[in-house]
């Protein structure tokens, strides 16, 4: 059980945007991929989901290749995919945001408690729950993104910048419900940060891209300690 | 800008040159040409750069149609008058339907402008004065004596209106590159920033709708010339779907392909006629090619040059360059 | 500069109410900007910070307040009518134009410097009126370190370099005021530092008002601080006494940065 | 020798050309006609064509679009170089080719123009153009006449289309002096079923009409007709139809049902095309069913081989070696002798341009097809002015054997 | 009063006309984004395939499933090889808000030529399944025909069905979803392009029966359903092109105000009446009257 990146590249026309990366994350564990602006991470994660193709490499969850099928099927292996910058549908209601999660699993009853769950986990989320998302503060709609992530139920969760925009207090939130879904449903997660002290800090291990190369992969503190990185990610 | 208008001034002078050396018939597309150059610029402007679509601009071009012919047949005024009248009359018209416009965005403002293209031509039965179905003579006089004997009719629609298309073209281009065009661009980008930007949104987009009907306007009223008459099925739906398949083979957002759209308009009827004379006159045949072809043209166009011609040269010097370089 | 020789605030909202259909996005809101200051106007997600700058910027209509600009009452002004009266904004989200080039962007922001018209553009005799744009626009780019990319595409750009741009565009109408919205949000921490020098080197000539969800920037930049909470002002002051207000940390901060 | 210099004219070949709305809307109604002319010439070719050459009519697509029809005539006079123009069609559409190409300065015969726009038969503004259909001003003012000799008093509605020939009606009834109760203009398209039905329950019950005139096309008198069938209404005197929209056949293929048409009056100058005693119309049948076959035969067919008919006399008359003002001169000596379908006199003459001079009038039978009331054909002739309308003898020539004209 | 009754009867049975028309055109909005003016000659193609299906087996019913899974099918092929192409192919510069419009404005005179090409441009019957001829109220005869309600259930069945379909199945949900952000969708399991063409599939068949049931009152011919189109158009663009409900009110509007303006001001003034409440309401209500809460801009 376990994510299994091997070599990849992808390309956006001209630009390589990774190039030759390779790391493993075991099933169970966070892995924060930090990097600069540009640097490939963002690229990396839509990779792993399908949504943009593979140039070489290869990727495989628990067996299941990523890359052999459409991305609408990779969910349904487990594998859910919060895009960057708030993804949510403007025009749906928060409800019908939250349902778009699970909607490619059948039983509705199951729905509705994992509906639950996930209002109790974001509480504005219940309280804003007929509104139009379009309505929704910037930091509401991420939590709504990742509140239709956790709707699928998934094992392995590819977050891109989950704080982005959020206030601290509730950046902490999310990194410590990120911590709490490894802990207590054994969620599997790559978490891509800008913020990548907070990411670090609740991660097993770290990965550091930089223009679409992995400079630095160990584990989580190591990459703390690490005072390369300490100087170009964490700014002390 | 001397550049521009040195270029504009020689181009003139070519057309000059070519409507002296071909004959009668070739002289008379000249003169369509020209007129369609004029509208296609109007929609160029109103939809590549403020991004308002319009699906009537063939019933702002009857619109000026009717003042210039008014304007001749009723107050007896000269011709070039008749143009500024009908590019101001339809200008001031365009502004009162741009408040409207203004209003609306992408489809809202299609379908009103459908409906426009559809309920216009109809009114001018309500009016005596507009003529009903046989619409008004528009007596275009006849060449100045001093162009000689041999100087046809036709030839003169031709000069009148390729100085016009020159002209408003001229104006166009520059006022597409000055800080309105760039105005224009940025609200249909995004109209929020450009507010903060301190753009009055409202105002540019019915200015922009204004000119752009004051340009329909002229074409109309240049078209109206061609054919010595104005009426109402000369303004048929299809024109201002024309209209807008000229736009899209020219480059939406690029003036420099104008030339390229009105010409393959002038010649659309033509190829269809001669490919239905090929098959034998079947009316199958004729009833369908004309449609055939524009429809077809205009799904290639967007299909394989949705930014235009220009855009399409532009990737082949390009590749040629990577290629040899 | 000679702007900032009175003491009067240069802008004050009192009592600003607003609110969507049922939602009151904002009750009863006061702040004040000083020149020459930096005011942080922070709070959690949906608090209403955005709503309020939108309110000052005319894209919401407020059910009540009033709006004082050079301690002048002044009605709420019509967005477009911002940068002449001296307040540029920046977005939320980054809001370039995207088919325009940066200098061009940079370029509309500048509009207001331009008064030729629509017959002398159709002569061609606005080009030194452009000039005068383009200058004006060079500078602002040379002012946020981004002259070099002034002639790409907006849509090209990087994420960082979008976010110049906006503020090169922002500030090229010479405000007195400069509302940034999340100026630091998602960048990295180079630019991010980068940015906080920007920010207080702009003092010289305006007033800032900034919405920032990054601490480091908030602590770094501000001279005093609003925070919003559920619409309302739930604290102001001074940054270091702010920060140690418990409501503050309850509400927003979380225990973590107080120490920090 | 001479005629060699002449555009269209070679030793075996005379070039016409002529202008269509073969494509848009109003094709299915009047894109028969260059076939229907094409039948008849092929027939004239097949046997011998005139004086040893053969008639190539040329066919141009306007769309029924002005602009178009400028092109096209154009295109027919420099490019294909045509001896004249013949059956051209469409009001709007024609006034503008005529005036832009200058037919009249150029010298080209334009023949038989087919509009009942009364304005092309004025020789004076265009000197080588003639009309053929008698004027829907004409038509008008007959209508009129038989509603004050028959029906004196009654209440008349009229329905028009808001446009050339629906506004020429409206003109010709008031020169007339007759003074519709109602009068319903509708722009055109706007003639689906439920407007119509508008018009009856609206206008047409409310005010208890007794006659009601529908002066416009078949689509429009297939809904009126249709709506009344729903409503289950009949003026109380009955329904008056105009020439243009009382073709039955298009009429049925508009899903009108034949029996509301019953009794119905319509007027026509030519015989109805269904009417098998009629020499000219069997005649034309079997051609068109020769040359164009699987296609319905109808009054617009009828009318496009009649126009054919005539044009190729007017070839004859104009004589061996024939030239534009030759052929000019001819209609206006000889036209008014012509042999044709019509019933009406053709009064071409130096001085007048104007082809048929008046209608028939008669009542629609339950199979749609027009026939003379009482079994009498009752002609009426007038002008398209202020002239009086006076009930005329049939002056029809018969046949010319095989349906050849050898006149010269 | 008869006047009265019946000038509301006829608004009533050429707005459920328009409502049809409405409906499909919003159908495609919703479920792709595109004002799809194909929607026209993707009708008069089903349309005519009922006319030969009628004239084959004399039965009308037969003839109206044939057309729904002809214009079904239709639209569904047109998805598939056609928008989807083209979405493919346009993706910047200005075009991009105008590609779909020209497209379709282009398919529609090539399915125009086509169907001319097939059937030929003479007018062409199809007879009605049930009675023209109105019902009688005491001794007039209503404009109002077994054939009039047969039209006005089929909307209402149309319309109910449809309704309930987008908001409250999960396909309904997953064809909205699909509309506003393709990309999100997928990440949500949505098969987003057979969920798009399932969407124009939907509306094909709309748009099907509504071309089959405005013919019996005409005629065909290939130009016979253009008028329809911009009514239906402007009835969708009055509803607020987002909700069924607006596209059937705005159909209604619509044919109940041009009919009482030309029954009781004047005939000729059909078309203007028609555009002035169209500039009318959207001055008023910008997005139409049944449209969602305007989004925040900033
Ligand atoms: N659609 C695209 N077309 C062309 N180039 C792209 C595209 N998307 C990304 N790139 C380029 O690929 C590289 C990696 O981009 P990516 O978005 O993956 O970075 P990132 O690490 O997520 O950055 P950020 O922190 O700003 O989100 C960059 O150089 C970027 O410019
Ligand atoms: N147009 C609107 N319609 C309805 N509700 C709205 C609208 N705009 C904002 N809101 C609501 O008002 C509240 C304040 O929103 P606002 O965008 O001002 O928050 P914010 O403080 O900027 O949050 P963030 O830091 O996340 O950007 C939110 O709950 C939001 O849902
Ligand atoms: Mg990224
Ligand atoms: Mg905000």
């Amino acid at each position: 059980m376990s994510l299994v990146v091997s070599n990849l590249s992808v390309d956006h026309g001209a630009i390589r945007a990774i190039s030759g990366v390779s790391f493993t994350v075991e099933s169970g564990e966070i892995a924060a991929v930090i990097g600069s602006n540009g640097a490939g991470k963002t690229t990396l994660l839509r990779t792993l989901s399908g949504l943009k193709s593979a140039s070489h490499g290869s990727a495989q969850w628990n067996n299941h290749d990523l890359f052999s099928v459409k991305p609408e099927f990779n969910v349904r292996h487990g594998i859910a995919h919060v895009g960057e910058g708030k993804s949510v549908i403007a025009e749906l209601s928060v409800e019908e945001n939250l349902h778009l999660g699970a909607i490619w699993r059948k039983n509705k009853k199951e729905m509705k408690s994992t509906q639950l769950d996930v209002i109790e986990l974001f509480p504005i989320l219940g309280e804003r729950i007929k509104q139009r998302a379009d309505t929704l503060s910037g930091g509401e709609r991420q939590m709504l993104a990742i509140g239709r992530a956790l709707m699928a139920k998934p094992q392995l969760l590819l977050l891109d910048e989950p704080s982005l925009g959020l206030a601290p207090l509730v950046i902490e939130q999310i990194f410590q419900t990120i911590k709490s879904l490894r802990d207590q449903m054994a969620l599997t997660v790559v978490l891509v940060e800008q913020n990548a002290l907070g990411a670090l800090e609740i991660a097993d291990t770290g990965i550091a891209l930089n223009l679409g190369k992995v400079v630095v992969a160990g584990s989580a503190q190591s990459l703390l300690n690490d005072p390369a990185v300490r100087a170009a990610y964490l700014g002390y | 800008m001397r550049k521009r208008l040195l270029l504009f001034i020689a181009l003139g002078w070519v057309l000059l040159l070519i409507g002296d050396r071909v004959d009668e018939l070739r002289v008379y597309q000249g003169a369509s040409i020209a007129v369609y150059v004029i509208a296609i610029g109007s929609i160029i402007l109103l939809t590549g750069y403020s991004g308002q679509i319009s699906l009537g601009h063939g019933a702002l071009m009857a619109f000026g149609g009717y003042v210039a012919a008014l304007c001749v047949a009723n107050a007896s005024l000269p011709l070039w008058f008749a143009f500024v009248m009908a590019a101001l009359v339809t200008g001031i018209f365009g502004g009162i339907l741009g408040f409207a416009a203004a209003r609306l965005s992408g489809p809202y403002l299609a379908g009103t402008t459908l409906a426009l293209a559809v309920g216009l031509p109809s009114l001018a039965n309500q009016f005596s004065i507009l003529g009903g179905e046989q619409g008004i003579y528009l007596d275009p006089g006849l060449p100045p004596a001093s162009l000689g004997e041999s100087f046809s009719q036709y030839k003169w629609f031709f000069w009148i209106t390729t100085l016009a298309a020159l002209i408003t073209m001229f104006w166009l281009a520059n006022i597409l590159q000055s800080k309105y065009g760039r105005t224009w661009r940025a609200l249909r980008s995004n109209d929020v920033a450009a507010q903060l930007c301190g753009v009055h949104t409202g105002r540019q987009k019915v200015l922009a709708f204004s000119l752009s009907s004051g340009l329909a306007g002229l074409a109309g009223a240049l078209l109206v010339l061609t054919i010595s008459t104005v009426s109402p099925s000369a303004f048929p739906l299809s024109l201002s779907f024309a209209l807008v398949t000229g736009a899209v083979v020219s480059g939406i957002y690029d003036l420099k392909g104008v030339m390229l759209g009105a010409v393959i308009l002038v010649i659309i009827p033509e190829v269809a006629d001669s490919v239905a004379s090929r098959f034998g006159d079947s009316l199958k045949i004729t009833s369908t090619l004309p449609g055939l072809l524009v429809s077809a043209l205009l799904i290639l166009a967007v299909l394989f040059t949705p930014n235009g011609p220009g855009e399409k040269l532009h990737h082949l010097r390009h590749k040629r360059k990577t290629h040899s370089g | 500069m000679n702007l900032m020789s009175t003491d009067t605030t240069l802008l004050a909202i009192n009592g600003l109410t607003v609110s969507f259909g049922g939602l009151r996005a904002l009750s009863n809101v006061a702040l004040e900007v000083k020149p020459g200051e930096v005011v942080g106007l922070i709070g959690p997600n949906g608090a209403g910070k955005t709503t309020a700058f939108n309110a000052i910027c005319g894209l919401v209509k407020p059910d009540a307040g009033e709006l004082f600009l050079n301690g002048q009452k002044h009605a709420w002004p019509q967005t477009d009518q911002l940068t002449e009266l001296g307040i540029a904004r920046t977005l939320q989200g980054v809001g370039l134009f995207g088919d325009l080039t940066v200098l061009e962007n940079v370029m509309i922001g500048a509009q207001k410097f331009s008064h030729s018209g629509l017959i002398s553009a159709a002569f061609g005799r606005s080009s030194k009126d452009e000039k005068v744009l383009r200058e004006r626009a060079q500078t602002a780019l040379e002012r946020v370190y981004a002259t070099g990319i002034a002639n790409r595409r907006a849509d090209t750009l990087s994420y960082p370099d979008t976010k110049r741009v906006a503020i090169a565009r922002a500030l090229v109408s010479e405000p007195k005021i400069l509302m940034l919205d999340e100026p630091a949000g998602g960048l990295g921490q180079q630019d991010i530092e980068w940015m906080n020098s920007l920010i207080r080197n702009l003092t010289a000539q305006m007033s800032v008002l900034i919405v920032e969800h990054h601490m480091d920037v908030v602590m770094s930049v501000c001279d005093r601080l609003y925070v919003l909470n559920f619409g309302e002002v739930i604290s102001s002051g001074a940054v270091e006494v702010v920060r140690r207000d418990p409501a503050v940390i309850a509400a927003y901060l979380g225990a973590s940065k107080v120490n920090s | 020798a001479q005629a060699a210099s002449q555009p269209g004219i070679t030793s075996t070949e005379i070039k016409l050309g002529i202008t269509s709305p073969l494509s848009g809307k109003v094709a299915a109604v009047y894109g028969k006609i260059p076939g229907a002319m094409k039948a008849y010439f092929s027939h004239v070719n097949d046997n011998g064509g005139v004086y040893g050459r053969k008639i190539n009519l040329i066919s141009k697509d306007d769309a029924y679009v002005p602009t178009l029809a400028v092109k096209a005539t154009n295109d027919l006079i420099m490019k294909d170089k045509v001896f004249a123009i013949v059956g051209a069609l469409g009001t709007a559409n024609h006034l503008a080719a005529l005036r832009s190409a200058n037919l009249s300065g150029r010298g080209v015969p334009d023949l038989f123009v087919n509009t009942g726009f009364s304005g092309f038969a004025d020789k004076a503004k265009y000197k080588t153009t003639f009309a053929v259909l008698p004027s829907y001003v004409m038509e008008a003012k007959i209508m009129a006449k038989y509603i004050d000799d028959n029906y004196k008093g009654k209440k008349v509605a009229l329905i028009v289309q808001d446009d050339d020939f629906g506004l020429d009606a409206v003109a010709g009834f008031a020169t007339a002096g007759l003074k519709p109760e109602v009068t319903i203009k509708f722009p055109t398209g706007a003639d689906s079923l439920a407007a119509a039905q508008g018009w009856i329950t609206g206008k047409l019950k409310p005010a208890n009409i007794d006659i009601a005139i529908i002066f416009a096309t078949t689509t429009t008198s297939a809904a009126v007709l249709g709506a009344a069938a729903g409503l289950q209404y009949r003026p109380t005197v009955g329904w008056m139809l105009g020439s243009v929209g009382g073709d039955s056949n298009t009429l049925r293929a508009g899903g009108v049902p034949l029996a509301i048409l019953n009794g119905a009056i319509g007027t026509s100058f030519a015989p109805d095309p269904s009417d098998a005693t009629d020499e000219y119309v069997n005649f034309f049948k079997g051609i068109y069913a020769k040359y164009v076959p699987g296609s319905t035969f109808d009054l617009t067919v009828l009318q496009g081989m009649n126009s054919a008919m005539l044009t190729v006399q007017a070839l004859r008359a104009a004589g061996k070696n024939p030239t534009r003002d030759g052929l000019i001169k001819a209609i206006e000596t000889k036209g008014a002798k012509f042999a044709s379908a019509g019933f009406t006199p053709l009064k071409y003459s130096p001085s007048s341009h104007v082809g048929y001079s008046g209608y028939w009038i008669g009542k629609y039978s339950a199979t749609g097809s027009l026939q003379p009331i009482d079994g009498k054909r009752v002609l009426y002739t007038t002008d398209s002015g202020s002239g009086p309308v006076v009930s005329a003898t049939i002056s029809r020539a018969p046949l010319p054997t095989n349906g050849l004209p050898t006149n010269s | 009063m008869y006047k009265f009754i019946s000038s509301l009867l006829i608004g009533l049975s050429l707005g459920a006309i328009y409502s049809l028309m409405s409906i499909s055109l919003v159908l495609v909005w919703r479920s792709t984004r595109v004002v799809n003016f194909a929607q026209a000659g993707q009708a008069i193609v089903s349309t005519y395939i009922a006319y030969e299906v009628v004239n084959r087996t004399g039965s009308f019913w037969l003839a109206f499933f044939v057309a729904i899974l002809a214009g079904a099918l239709l639209c569904a092929i047109v998805d598939r090889y056609f928008m989807r192409p083209l979405f493919k192919r346009v993706t910047s510069g200005p075009i991009v808000a105008i590609a779909p419009v020209v497209a379709t404005l282009g398919l529609l005179g090539v399915l125009r030529a086509v169907v001319g090409f097939v059937w030929g441009v003479e007018l062409k019957p199809i007879a009605a399944p049930v009675s023209l001829d109105g019902y009688s109220l005491g001794s007039e005869v209503l404009p109002f025909a077994p054939y009039n309600a047969l039209v006005i259930v089929v909307v209402a069945v149309v319309l109910i069905a449809l309704s309930l379909l987008f908001q409250k199945t999960n396909l309904g949900l997953s064809l909205r979803a699909s509309a506003y952000s393709p990309e999100i969708a997928r990440l949500s399991g949505i098969r987003v392009n057979e969920i798009r063409t399932l969407g124009w599939a939907i509306a094909g068949a709309a748009g099907a029966i509504a071309g089959i049931l405005a013919t019996p009152t005409s005629y065909l011919s290939p130009n016979s359903l253009d008028i329809l189109l911009v009514f239906g158009f402007a009835a969708a663009v009055i509803g607020g092109l987002e909700s069924m409900v607006g596209a059937v009110v705005g159909g209604l509007v619509l044919g109940l105000g041009v009919t009482f303006v030309s029954n009781y001001v004047s005939t000729s003034l059909i078309f203007p009446t028609a555009f002035v409440f169209l500039i009318v309401i959207l001055l008023v209500r910008p997005s139409g009257i049944v449209s969602g809460k305007r989004s925040r801009r900033a």
